[in-house]
C-alpha cells in the first residue's frame, strides 16, 4: 500500500498502462514539454522522460485536433489517453465527441471500435466562468459514451485503468480541487485528499457504486468534490440524530441504480448533490428514474442540490454560493427530513 | 474484382473501376427516383476519377476517410458493390448493417472507415490514423477526402497544422467541386485555391486536374510515396465537378447550364475512353466487354440486396457499446 | 387569417421583423444563394431578393464563424438570426454557444446583451446519426440560453418574432417533419401541419404553453413532432374511454411549469414524450422537477417516453422504432392508467 | 488619462501607457503573491508595446476583443485602472462586477469586448462585430488580439475566410510570445510564420516588431485606415515576448535563462525610455513625472479597490439574462 494524490494515482495508471501495451500514448496541450508543467494539472509530469515524446505527445492549441486524432488512431488499432486542460474547453471539440467517438461503433454496425479516453478536470476554482464548468451532464446525455467521475486516489486509479482497457470512448472526469497537484500547480481552495492505493494491479468496473458512509435515514449521491461536502454535511447531521448513507456512483454512465435504489428502500428518502448545473443535469435523470421506478418508496419529496442555473461567477463569496456547499446540504437534509 | 478484371492491365482495372462508380451511382438514382430507398442521397458522378485516381495504388492496408458523398471512395477502396447497395437499401447485409446510410459507406476491415457526413469533420480523424500509422511503425498511408466546402471548417485547419507538425503519412484530397451545396466557391473563400493554403502548414499544396485520372494517380503516387517514406504529408487539390446534383432532386439553379455542359465534355470517364482507345491499346470491344461486366456484378449486387433481410426493429438498441455491451 | 405552413411562417416573421428593424438580418449556409434552396429547408427562400445578399448573408461552411460572428454582431448593435442546416452541426458551434453567447451578458456583470437567434432543424428523416438528433436536451442544460419548440404555424410566427426581439440567446429548434417545405425540399415521411396565422402583428411570449387538448385522466406534455404523435394517440385513447392532456410547452426555457402542475393537480398522472434522447433530456428534468414539487398529487409513477439512447439508425423500421411512436405512447398511457 | 497626460504628446503618452501596463501588472503581481486576489493570472509585462502601439489610434466607438491575458488591452481601450484593479479584487465596482474576474477585462461602454478566455474564442466575435461596423454603415473597425497559441485554433482559421471575403474593418493582431503556456511556437506549428497564414484567405499579412511601439503603431495605422477604408482585414504578428511566466507561479522551466535575458534587453519601455531621450526632446525628469504620474493612479485605484464593497452571495443569481429577468 502506499498513500498517494489522485493525480498521483492517475499517473500512475496511466504509467502502468502505458507499459502493459504498447498501444496506449497520451495527447494534449502541454503535457510532455520539457521543463513544463505535465499537464494543467501535473498529471503526466514525468512521463515524457520514462515514455518519449512520441507517446507523451504535446499538440498545438487545437481541441478538435485532439479529439479527432484520438477518435482516428483509437480505430487504427491504438489507444489514446486524450487531455483537455479544462472541461470548458470539450466544447470546442464537441463535435468530434458528440457526433464521431460517440456514434461511430454504432454507424458501422458494431464494426469499428473506439477505445479512446478523453480525461478532463472540471469544477469551480475561482478562475470565472470559462474555467469552471462541470460539464458532466451533456455527456452523460450521449448513447456512446461512457462518463467516469473518480473521487478518491484508489477510484482514480482503478477507474482510469479500466477506462484504458474499455473499447469504447471514456471521458474521465476529475476534479481540479481533489487532484493534490504539487507546487507551482496546486489550488489554493483545494481539499487534495490523499489516499491508500494498493501495490498489486487493480481495476474497477464501470457501474458500481461505492458507499461512502452507511446511514438509514437519507439516501445522499455525490460525485467528485460533492461526496467530501456531503461526507462532512453527514457528520454534522449525525450529530443531530440524522443518518446519511452517501453514494459516489463513481460512474455515471453506466449507472448503479441497485445500489441506489437498495439504499433508498432502505431509507426512503432521496438526495442528489452534484456540481453540475441543475437543469437537465444528471441529478435529474436520478430524480426523473426514481420517479418512475421507485416512487413509491420515497416518503418525501426528491431533493435535488446542484449548482443554480448561472455561469459561474468569478467573486468567491459568489462562487461559494453558487456551488453546493456543505451548509447548503445541511441544510436541504434537515428540510427533507421535516417533510 | 472478378476473375476477369484482373486480367485487365492497369489502365483498364481504373477504368473498369470509374464505370463501376457512375452505372452504381446512376442505379442508384433510379432507385431513389422510384422510391426504393429511403432517405437521401449525395452522388459522385463526374468525380469518378479522382476516387479511383487517389485510391486505385493503396493497399488494402492503407486507410481512407469519406465525406457525405462516400461511395466512389467507398468502391475504389474495395468496400463491396454488395455491401454498399445493401446498405442503401438499409439492409442487415449492408457494409453498416443498415445502421449507418447512404452518407456513412465504409468497411474498416478494407480500411474504409465508414463515412463521415460533418462537413470536415473526417480529416482531424483521418490525422489520428496517420499517427496511429506511424506510432505502430507499419508503412501504412491515409487517404482523406473532403470538398472545397470542408476547407473552410475550423477542423481542416488544425488537422492540417498537426499532420504537418507531426509529418504524418496523410495524403489530404480535397475535391474542389467548385461548389458546397448551393455555394459557390468564390462565394466562400477568396484564396486563389485550396492547394495554396498548404504553405500555411508547411507542406506541398498542387492543384490536379481531378477529371483525368492519369494526372489524379500520377499525383497520388508521388504523395503516397512521400508519406510512405516518411516525408510527411500532402495536400492536392482535385478540380472536379458533379455533373448531378448537391443531394436528392436538386435542380442545380445555382449554377448555368452552359457550366455543366463545359464540365460533361470534360467528363472523366469519356476522357479515359478516348486515352485507352487512342494509347492504351484497347478497342471498342474491349470497353463494351468491361461495361458489360460491371452492369452484371451491379445487377448481381442489386438482386443480392433486394433479396436481403431487413433489420429488425429492436437491432436498433444493440452496437451503441463494442462488443455488444 | 391565412393559411400557411410552419416555413411560410417562419419566412413571415423573419420578413416582418427585418422590415421592422433595420438591425435584424439572417447568417447561414445556402441561405440566399440565388437559385439555392432558400437555407435547408426553404425558410428564407426568396428573402434575399427581397432584402439583399447583404442582410441574407451567405456564409462558408464554417459553423464556428456562423455562431461566433452572430455573437459578435449582436454585442454590437446587430440582432442576427443565425442558421445551421442541421440540429447536428451545432456540435461544431458550441463553444460559441456555451462559452460566448450564453456566459457574456453574465460575465460583464450584465452590461453585454447579446440579442441572437440560432434556428436549427432537429429531429429524425431517414438520413442516419449525423442528421437526425434532437440535441435539445444539451441546450436546455445551459444558464443563458432560452429555447423555443414550435409546433405550429401559428407558434413559428409568434416565437420566431419574439425571439429576435429578445435581448439574449434564444435556440429555435424547429422539426424537419414539421415545415412544409415544397418542391425539391419536401420530406418523404413529413406530417407537414398547416395553420392559420392573423394578418395582424403578434407575438407569443415565452414561458407560456399551449394545451392542445384537455383531458382529465393524464398529463401528457410534449413538443415539436411528438405533439401531433401524443395528439394522434390521445384520438385512439379516447376510444378506450381515456381521457388525455396534451400540452405544448412551446418553449423549453423558461419553462412554464404552472400550466403543467396545474394539469397534473387534476389528472394525478404525467407522461413525457420527447424525441431527444431519454438520458438526462429535459423530460428528466420535468420529472425531477415533479418529483421534487408535486409528488404528492402523482397517483402514478411518471412515464417519460424518449428516443431509446442509441445513436439514431439509419433503416426506417429501426428509426421508427427508436423514435417515440404513436403505439408507443398509446401503450404507455394504458400502463399509465393501470399502475 | 489624467489632466497632466493631456499636455503630453503622442509619443509620451504611448510611454505612459505602457508604465501604466507594466506598473498595474507589476501591482497586480505583487497582490497575488501576498494573497490578496483570488483566482489566478496571466500577465502582460513584455507586451506593452503590442497593446499601445495598436489601440492607440482607436476611437473610443472602435472595438477591441481581448483573451485570458486582457489587462493591457484594456488598460490601452481606456478602460479604467480603478474598474480593472477591482475586478481583480471582485468587487462590485469591476469592470464586470466581480463576476468576470481576471480573464474576462473589459467594458464595452468604451468598446472592450470583455474578454474570453477560450484560445481562439474571441477571433470570430470580432468578425461578427466588424460584420456589424460594416452592416450599421459606421466606419468604425475593431482589434481583435490572440496569441501563437490561438492561430492554431480551427477558429482562427474560420475567422479570417470570414472577414476577408466579407471584407471587413478587422486587424488581427496575433501577439506571438513565442509560447502557448509551456509550448514553444516551433513545436506547434511548422509555417516560417502566422503572418504567411493571411495568404491562405487572401488578405495582406506582416510580421512587426512587437516590442517597438513606432513599428506596431505603424503597422496599426496603416490596416486601421485600411479596414476604415474599406478595403478589409489584415494580419499583423507582433514578435513579442512574456518576460513573466505564463500563469500564476510559472518557473518557466520550458524556456532558457538566456533566451529570457536576450528579450529582457528588449524590453518595449525601455526602448522607448531611450527613444524619447534620444530623439523624442524628453530628459530624464520628464520620464519620471510620467512614473510618478502613473504611480499615483495606480495608487488611488488600489485603494478604491480596497475600499470598494464585495457583492452579495446572492447578486450570483442576477445577469444571466439581459435587463434583470
Ligand atoms: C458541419 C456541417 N455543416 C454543414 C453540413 C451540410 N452540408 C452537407 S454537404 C454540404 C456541402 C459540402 O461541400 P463540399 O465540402 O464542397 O463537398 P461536396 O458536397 O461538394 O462534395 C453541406 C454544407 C454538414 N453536413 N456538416
Ligand atoms: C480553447 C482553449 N484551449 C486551451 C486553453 C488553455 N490555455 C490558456 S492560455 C493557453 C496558451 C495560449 O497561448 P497563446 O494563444 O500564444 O497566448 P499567450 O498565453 O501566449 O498570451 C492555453 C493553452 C484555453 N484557455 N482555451
Ligand atoms: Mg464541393
Ligand atoms: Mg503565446
Amino acid at each position: 500500500m502506499a498513500t498517494m494524490t489522485i493525480a498521483e494515482a492517475l499517473r500512475q495508471a496511466i504509467r502502468e498502462e502505458m507499459h502493459r501495451d504498447a498501444r496506449v500514448f497520451c495527447l494534449g496541450e502541454d503535457i510532455g514539454v520539457e521543463g513544463g508543467f505535465g499537464g494543467a494539472f501535473t498529471v503526466t509530469l514525468g512521463l515524457a522522460e520514462e515514455f518519449g515524446h512520441e507517446r507523451i505527445l504535446d499538440t498545438p492549441v487545437s481541441e478538435i485536433l485532439i479529439a479527432g486524432a484520438a477518435v482516428g488512431a483509437a480505430i487504427s488499432g491504438m489507444r489514446p489517453i486524450a487531455d483537455v486542460q479544462y472541461g470548458d474547453f470539450l466544447f470546442c471539440m464537441m463535435d468530434q465527441l458528440v457526433n464521431q467517438a460517440a456514434k461511430m461503433t454504432y454507424m458501422s454496425g458494431g464494426t469499428v471500435k473506439v477505445p479512446m479516453v478523453m480525461r478532463s478536470p472540471v469544477g469551480a476554482s475561482t478562475r470565472g466562468a470559462q474555467h469552471a464548468q462541470s460539464p458532466e451532464g451533456f455527456f452523460t446525455h450521449v448513447p456512446g459514451l461512457k462518463v467516469v467521475c473518480p473521487s478518491t486516489a484508489y477510484d482514480a486509479k482503478g477507474l482510469l485503468k479500466s477506462a484504458v482497457r474499455d473499447d469504447n470512448p471514456v471521458l474521465v472526469f476529475e476534479h481540479k480541487l481533489l487532484y493534490g497537484s504539487k507546487g507551482a500547480r496546486s489550488e489554493k481552495t483545494a481539499l487534495n485528499p490523499v489516499g491508500e492505493v494498493p501495490d498489486e494491479e487493480y481495476l474497477i468496473p464501470f457501474g458500481k457504486a461505492a458507499v461512502r458512509r452507511e446511514g438509514k435515514d437519507i439516501t445522499l449521491v455525490a460525485t467528485l468534490l460533492m461526496v467530501y461536502r456531503a461526507l462532512q454535511a453527514a457528520e454534522i447531521l449525525e450529530g443531530e440524530g440524522l443518518s446519511i448513507e452517501v453514494i459516489d456512483p463513481r460512474t455515471l454512465v453506466p449507472f448503479d441504480y441497485d445500489t441506489v435504489w437498495e439504499s433508498v428502500r432502505k431509507t426512503s428518502r432521496l438526495m442528489i448533490v452534484e456540481e453540475d448545473n441543475r437543469r437537465c443535469g444528471w441529478g435529474a435523470e436520478i430524480a426523473a428514474r426514481a420517479s418512475e421506478e421507485i416512487i413509491y418508496y420515497l416518503d418525501a419529496p426528491i431533493r435535488r442540490i446542484a449548482a443554480y442555473d448561472v455561469p459561474i461567477p468569478f467573486a468567491p463569496v459568489m462562487e461559494n454560493y453558487v456551488v453546493p456547499s456543505v451548509k447548503r446540504i445541511v441544510e436541504e437534509a434537515r428540510k427533507l427530513v421535516e417533510a | 474484382m472478378t476473375k476477369e478484371a484482373n486480367k485487365l492491365n492497369k489502365h483498364q482495372q481504373m477504368y473498369e473501376l470509374m464505370v463501376l462508380i457512375r452505372r452504381y451511382e446512376e442505379t442508384i438514382s433510379s432507385l431513389f427516383l422510384e422510391g426504393e430507398l429511403p432517405g437521401t442521397i449525395h452522388q459522385y458522378q463526374g468525380q469518378e476519377a479522382c476516387a479511383v485516381g487517389m485510391l486505385f495504388d493503396l493497399r488494402k492496408d492503407d486507410y481512407m476517410t469519406s465525406t457525405h458523398r462516400p461511395a466512389g471512395h467507398a468502391l475504389a477502396k474495395g468496400v463491396s458493390v454488395e455491401s454498399c447497395l445493401a446498405e442503401m437499401f438499409a439492409k442487415t447485409t449492408g457494409c453498416c448493417k443498415g445502421k449507418g446510410g447512404s452518407m456513412h459507406l465504409g468497411d474498416i476491415s478494407c480500411g474504409a472507415v465508414p463515412a463521415i457526413a460533418i462537413v470536415g469533420g473526417g480529416i482531424p480523424v483521418a490525422v489520428g490514423i496517420g499517427l496511429s500509422c506511424k506510432m505502430r511503425r507499419t508503412d501504412t498511408v491515409v487517404v482523406c477526402f473532403f470538398g472545397d466546402g470542408a476547407a473552410n471548417e475550423g477542423a481542416f485547419h488544425e488537422a492540417l497544422n498537426g499532420a504537418a507538425l507531426w509529418n504524418l503519412p496523410v495524403i489530404f484530397a480535397c475535391e474542389n467541386n467548385l461548389y458546397a451545396a448551393s455555394t459557390c466557391i468564390r462565394q466562400a473563400m477568396k484564396s486563389e485555391s485550396i492547394a495554396q493554403r498548404a504553405s500555411a502548414y508547411g507542406i506541398p499544396g498542387e492543384v490536379v486536374d481531378g477529371n483525368d485520372v492519369l494526372a489524379v494517380n500520377r499525383a497520388a503516387l508521388k504523395a503516397i510515396e512521400r508519406a510512405r517514406g516518411n516525408e510527411g504529408p500532402s495536400l492536392l487539390e482535385l478540380e472536379t465537378y458533379r455533373i448531378v446534383g448537391h443531394s436528392r432532386s436538386d435542380p442545380c439553379g445555382y449554377r448555368t447550364r452552359e457550366e455543366e455542359k463545359a464540365w460533361r465534355e470534360k467528363d472523366p470517364i469519356l476522357r479515359m475512353e478516348k486515352y485507352l482507345l487512342e494509347h492504351g491499346g484497347a478497342n471498342p470491344e474491349d470497353l463494351e466487354k468491361i461495361q458489360k461486366n460491371v452492369e452484371k456484378r451491379i445487377e448481381h449486387a442489386l438482386q443480392e440486396a433486394r433479396s436481403a433481410p431487413e433489420p429488425q426493429a429492436e437491432d436498433a438498441l444493440q452496437d451503441v457499446y463494442y462488443g455488444g455491451e
